[in-house]
């Protein structure tokens, strides 16, 4: 009886959300596309950097992007509560082969160079904080992974993490401050020296430019592969014990 | 049809995604339908921004100045992020779940949803 | 003073939010300074709060471009819509941070005392503060997207501090459906704002509302959003986490909570007037809403009944009393029409916004007494209780404030607000007498239930485990005495209230043209 | 017309990975599927001309993503009951 209410349910939401597809303009038309005109002819003078997706997510909708740091910054609080008690005794885990440990060996410290690529040109090329932070964090799942966690525990402390995550976002928020005596979030280095050029038309790529995109893109990065690192970190060491 | 086709496939994998949000009982199979849900979400934000014939909306050595809509890559951005963050806790809570109870299934306590 | 005012609405959030951020690392320090530095915060906070919303009262809307030079210009040059995220504070705005930043005072400093001897409260408390800043951004913005990023904050911090007691099982299985619920709910507000960005191109809800044309994915989009704010809210088909999360958070959280889930109603509000307020058929989403109202106002209190465990009792009048805001806005949506509303509608609007305001403060009255006998006895099932008030006499006379409150007593406050529902819902066409005996009749049913608590846990003989029960300690009846304080005054003058806040708040809830002017201008 | 195609082909592609993810009873399987369909997802940005998203889409989805989800498998079980 329950099922049956659920699926009628089910295909009720299913049809609602079928019908609103039919009734989408065509693919690859949209009707009105006001504001991301303004975004993409008065971005490059706006805000400095030649990735548009950038300017939109760290100047024009800045806002909503501390937000999302935000929700990231609670998540791993959230996991950190979660498994706030260690349960049971912690099983070792045995690392995985000299083979395995040695491609890591070579491969984890390009991995975070790209990374910290991928977020150093994030007003130019496609990328950013969030993605080059992800990229670093990945390195350290890698690490993490391939030599057990427990005997890593030196380097990759979940207090040294905290930290670095709490002062990334710290710096984040307060770089959005510093621009307060015109409005939060202003981009008070756009037009000055440093980081300051603003490019215009199609370029070769400048990285000095974007005014304070670059500095918020290293702040969110340092925010990303220390959330994520920790939730890795935090799933590894009380994830496992408990079986059998 | 074929020119609605993207959008269907949003709706197929928003509709796979509830499906196993109600109908599942495994809590890892219930977090991976809300993944599947956000999917197809996401991909609905970058259809949305898709112009036919345009470029990604970066300047560095761009091949054209018909740019497809930025804006909708931002928040897709936002949402992957806030994504991960919900899938990872989710995961947690059901790790946890799965201490206290030794069962990660949903009927076996008042838990159903 | 004026860099202040003129900052203030961003202010206002992004203060807990450095909190947040800082007090993990203050915690590091010493515990004490990290409390002292929490209860800071929120002094601030609830001081630029005040002054935002005198400010407000006096001058009406207020804008705040992000990033914009200068902050209040809404439509850039060259343009002729908004492009930046805006912050539209209007009466609503500011009396529902008002709710939010004062009962998160009293949380704060109620769990100094109630939290004390669990471990991982630096975590505790950034989530608290996340939490209100949560509520905060999406009480406060203008724009939908971002409504759609501080929902899930207020979520996910929500569900975190919900499985705060790690130790039992049962709240991380409530944590789990809660964050279910709460995200299921988040992806489809994404989705409808998808929906709207797609036809429209635009994200500002005040430019929306200015352009929406009711076309049928405007339809999809409204029942999508309604339906997710509604579950989030707790109203009736998708009550069911509600007592669960209630039930298992601690009682500092729990009152967090009830005013999160009324942020979501607020947006909710915020959906039905002003962004459709332009086109709505209202009196089809009115009734909608005032049957959901009756639903859960009828479920609640019925489910109500049959519990024993103290503080899942009141997660379900929670749901009833949410069923009375609804019920309270969904007559005055059903009478308004073209713009113009009738006289009873509006005053319905009034009752339903000041019943949010006094279901903040009864709700959070009992929770903090369930708490604080938790607190002394270490139980919470109302069968082996007994007696208690020999030995909690503060305690007892809170319950028995919040009792009269919630149940709609004179001269409590929650009677000045339910007077207000029954006589308006009671001159609705049709079916406006029944609603208001369901109403009426709820209410007592109500007083019933928590009579019958009043009577198995307090009165009686004292039992002989409960000999050397103590009071609850100091900071906690501070924190229960300003609740109770507010709900007296409430109650006492509850015109003097109304005049001055909730008057303008359900004036500016109507005038959906002045949201719109504020932000379009002259354009 | 070619790159039609090969968008359909890739949407086809994802729907059905996404409906293994749901249908396998080895929740390994199901979620190295729904890793698949990230993969594919982030494909379909770039031919969609987002190649900030579908960065992020690799890295984040379909890389941590599944790892989050092997770590938390690793601390329940491994089958899906029923």
């Amino acid at each position: 009886m329950n099922k049956k209410i659920g699926f009628l349910a089910f295909a009720v939401v299913f049809v609602f959300l079928f019908l609103s597809a039919m009734y989408m303009h065509p693919f690859g038309e949209p009707n009105e596309k006001d504001m991301d005109n303004h975004f993409i002819e008065k971005g490059q003078n706006d805000t400095g950097a030649n990735n548009i997706v950038t300017s939109v997510v760290f100047d024009y909708r800045g806002y909503d992007t501390l937000g999302e740091a935000t929700v990231l910054f609670t998540a791993v609080t959230g996991v950190a509560v979660a498994f706030s008690m260690a349960y049971g005794k912690k099983k070792e885990m045995k690392e995985m082969s000299k083979i395995v440990r040695t491609v890591t060996n070579i491969l984890y410290s390009f991995i975070i160079i790209f990374g910290f690529y991928i977020i150093m040109h994030g007003h130019l090329t496609p990328g950013g904080g969030f993605q080059g932070g992800a990229v670093v964090a990945s390195a350290f799942a890698l690490l993490v992974i391939s030599y057990s966690a427990l005997k890593i525990k030196g380097i990759l402390k979940k207090e040294n993490f905290s930290v670095s995550e709490c002062s990334g976002l710290f710096a984040f928020i307060a770089l959005a401050f510093l621009g307060i005596s015109t409005a939060f979030f202003y981009n008070f280095l756009a037009g000055g020296t440093v980081f300051g050029n603003i490019p215009a038309g199609i370029n070769p790529g400048d990285l000095n430019t974007g005014g304070v995109i670059p500095l918020m893109n290293i702040a969110v990065g340092v925010e990303v592969l220390s959330g994520i690192g920790l939730i890795i970190l935090y799933m590894f060491t009380y994830g496992k014990e408990a079986k059998e | 049809m074929i020119q609605h086709f993207p959008f269907i496939a949003v709706v197929i994998l928003i509709g796979l995604g509830i499906y196993a949000c109600m109908f599942k009982r495994n809590l890892i199979k219930i977090v991976i339908g809300v993944s599947l849900i956000e999917s197809g979400v996401n991909l609905f934000l970058i259809t949305l921004g898709y112009v036919k014939g345009g470029v990604a909306p970066i300047y560095t050595n761009a091949p054209g100045t018909n740019m497809v809509l930025p804006t909708p890559q931002a928040l897709t951005l936002t949402s992957i992020v806030i994504g991960l963050a919900t899938t990872a806790l989710m995961l947690s809570f059901a790790v946890l779940i799965y201490k206290h109870y030794s069962s990660i299934d949903a009927k076996t306590r008042r838990l159903k949803g | 003073m004026n860099f202040l005012l003129t900052h203030a609405p961003i202010l206002i959030i992004a203060l807990p939010l450095l909190g947040a951020f800082l007090t993990p690392l203050i915690s590091r320090l010493h515990p004490k300074m990290r409390n002292i530095f929490v209860l800071t915060i929120l002094i601030f906070t609830g001081f630029l709060t005040m002054l935002l919303t005198r400010d407000v009262l006096a001058n009406g809307i207020r804008v705040y471009v992000l990033g914009a030079a200068p902050s209040t210009l809404t439509v850039p040059t060259g343009s002729i819509m908004p492009v930046r995220i805006i912050l539209e504070t209007d009466a609503l705005s500011v009396l529902m941070a008002m709710i939010s930043v004062s009962l998160a005072f009293v949380s704060a400093l109620y769990s100094s005392k109630f939290m004390e001897n669990r471990t991982g409260l630096d975590k505790y408390y950034t989530l608290l503060l996340l939490l209100l800043a949560g509520m905060l951004g999406m009480e406060l913005t203008g724009d939908l997207f971002n409504l759609f990023v501080f929902l899930e904050i207020t979520s996910i911090s929500g569900c975190a501090l919900v499985a705060f007691y790690t130790d039992r099982g049962e709240s991380a299985e409530a944590a789990f459906k809660y964050m279910l619920i709460g995200t299921v709910g988040a992806l489809f507000v994404l989705f409808a704002v998808a929906l709207l960005y797609g036809e429209y191109d635009a994200l500002n809800i005040g430019y929306l509302a200015s352009k929406i044309q009711y076309s049928f994915l405007d339809k999809i989009a409204l029942v999508l959003l309604v339906g997710a704010f509604a579950m989030k809210a707790g109203s009736v088909p998708m009550h069911m986490w509600k007592p669960d999360a209630y039930g298992e958070a601690p009682a500092s959280v729990v009152i967090m909570l009830v005013t999160s889930s009324l942020a979501s109603l607020y947006a909710l509000l915020r959906v039905c007037f002003t962004l459709y307020g332009n086109v709505l058929n209202t009196a089809v989403v009115g009734w909608i809403i005032i049957v959901l109202g009756v639903l859960s106002i009828f479920v609640g209190v019925t489910m109500a009944l049959v519990q024993n465990k103290f503080s899942r009792l009141i997660g379900y009048t929670a749901v009833a009393e949410i069923g009375y805001m609804l019920l309270g806005v969904g007559v005055g949506l059903a009478s308004l029409t073209n713009g113009s509303i009738e006289d009873y509608g509006l005053k319905a609007v009034q009752g339903g916004l000041f019943h949010i305001m006094n279901d903040a403060l009864d709700l959070g009255l009992l929770f903090l007494v369930a708490g604080a006998v938790f607190y002394s006895t270490g139980k919470s099932d109302l069968n082996k209780l007994g007696g208690l008030a020999h030995n909690m006499k503060y305690t007892t006379i809170f319950f028995m404030i919040g009792l009269a409150a919630v149940s709609g007593l004179p001269p409590m406050n929650g009677f000045a607000s339910k007077l207000i529902i029954y006589e308006t819902s009671y001159q609705l066409e049709p079916l406006g007498p029944i609603l208001s005996i369901i109403a009426i009749l709820s209410s007592i049913l109500m007083l019933a239930v928590f009579v019958k608590v009043f009577h198995s846990a307090f009165l009686g003989p004292k039992l002989k485990e409960y000999e050397n029960v103590k009071d609850a300690p100091r900071s906690m009846l501070i924190a229960m005495g300003i609740l109770a304080v507010f709900i007296i005054i409430f109650g006492l003058f509850p015109d003097t209230v109304i005049n001055t806040i909730i008057k303008p708040a359900a004036n500016a809830l109507i005038d959906y043209q002045g949201y719109i002017d504020k932000i379009m201008g002259g354009v | 017309m070619i790159e039609d195609f090969a968008q359909i082909m890739v949407l086809l592609i994802i729907i059905s990975t996404a409906y293994l993810a749901i249908k396998l009873k080895d929740l390994l399987g199901a979620v190295i599927s729904l890793s698949i369909m990230s993969l594919l997802l982030s494909l379909e940005f770039y031919i969609l001309q987002a190649p900030d998203v579908a960065i992020a889409e690799a890295g984040i989805g379909a890389g941590l993503t599944t790892a989050i989800y092997v770590l938390a498998i690793r601390g329940t079980k491994r089958m899906e009951e029923g």
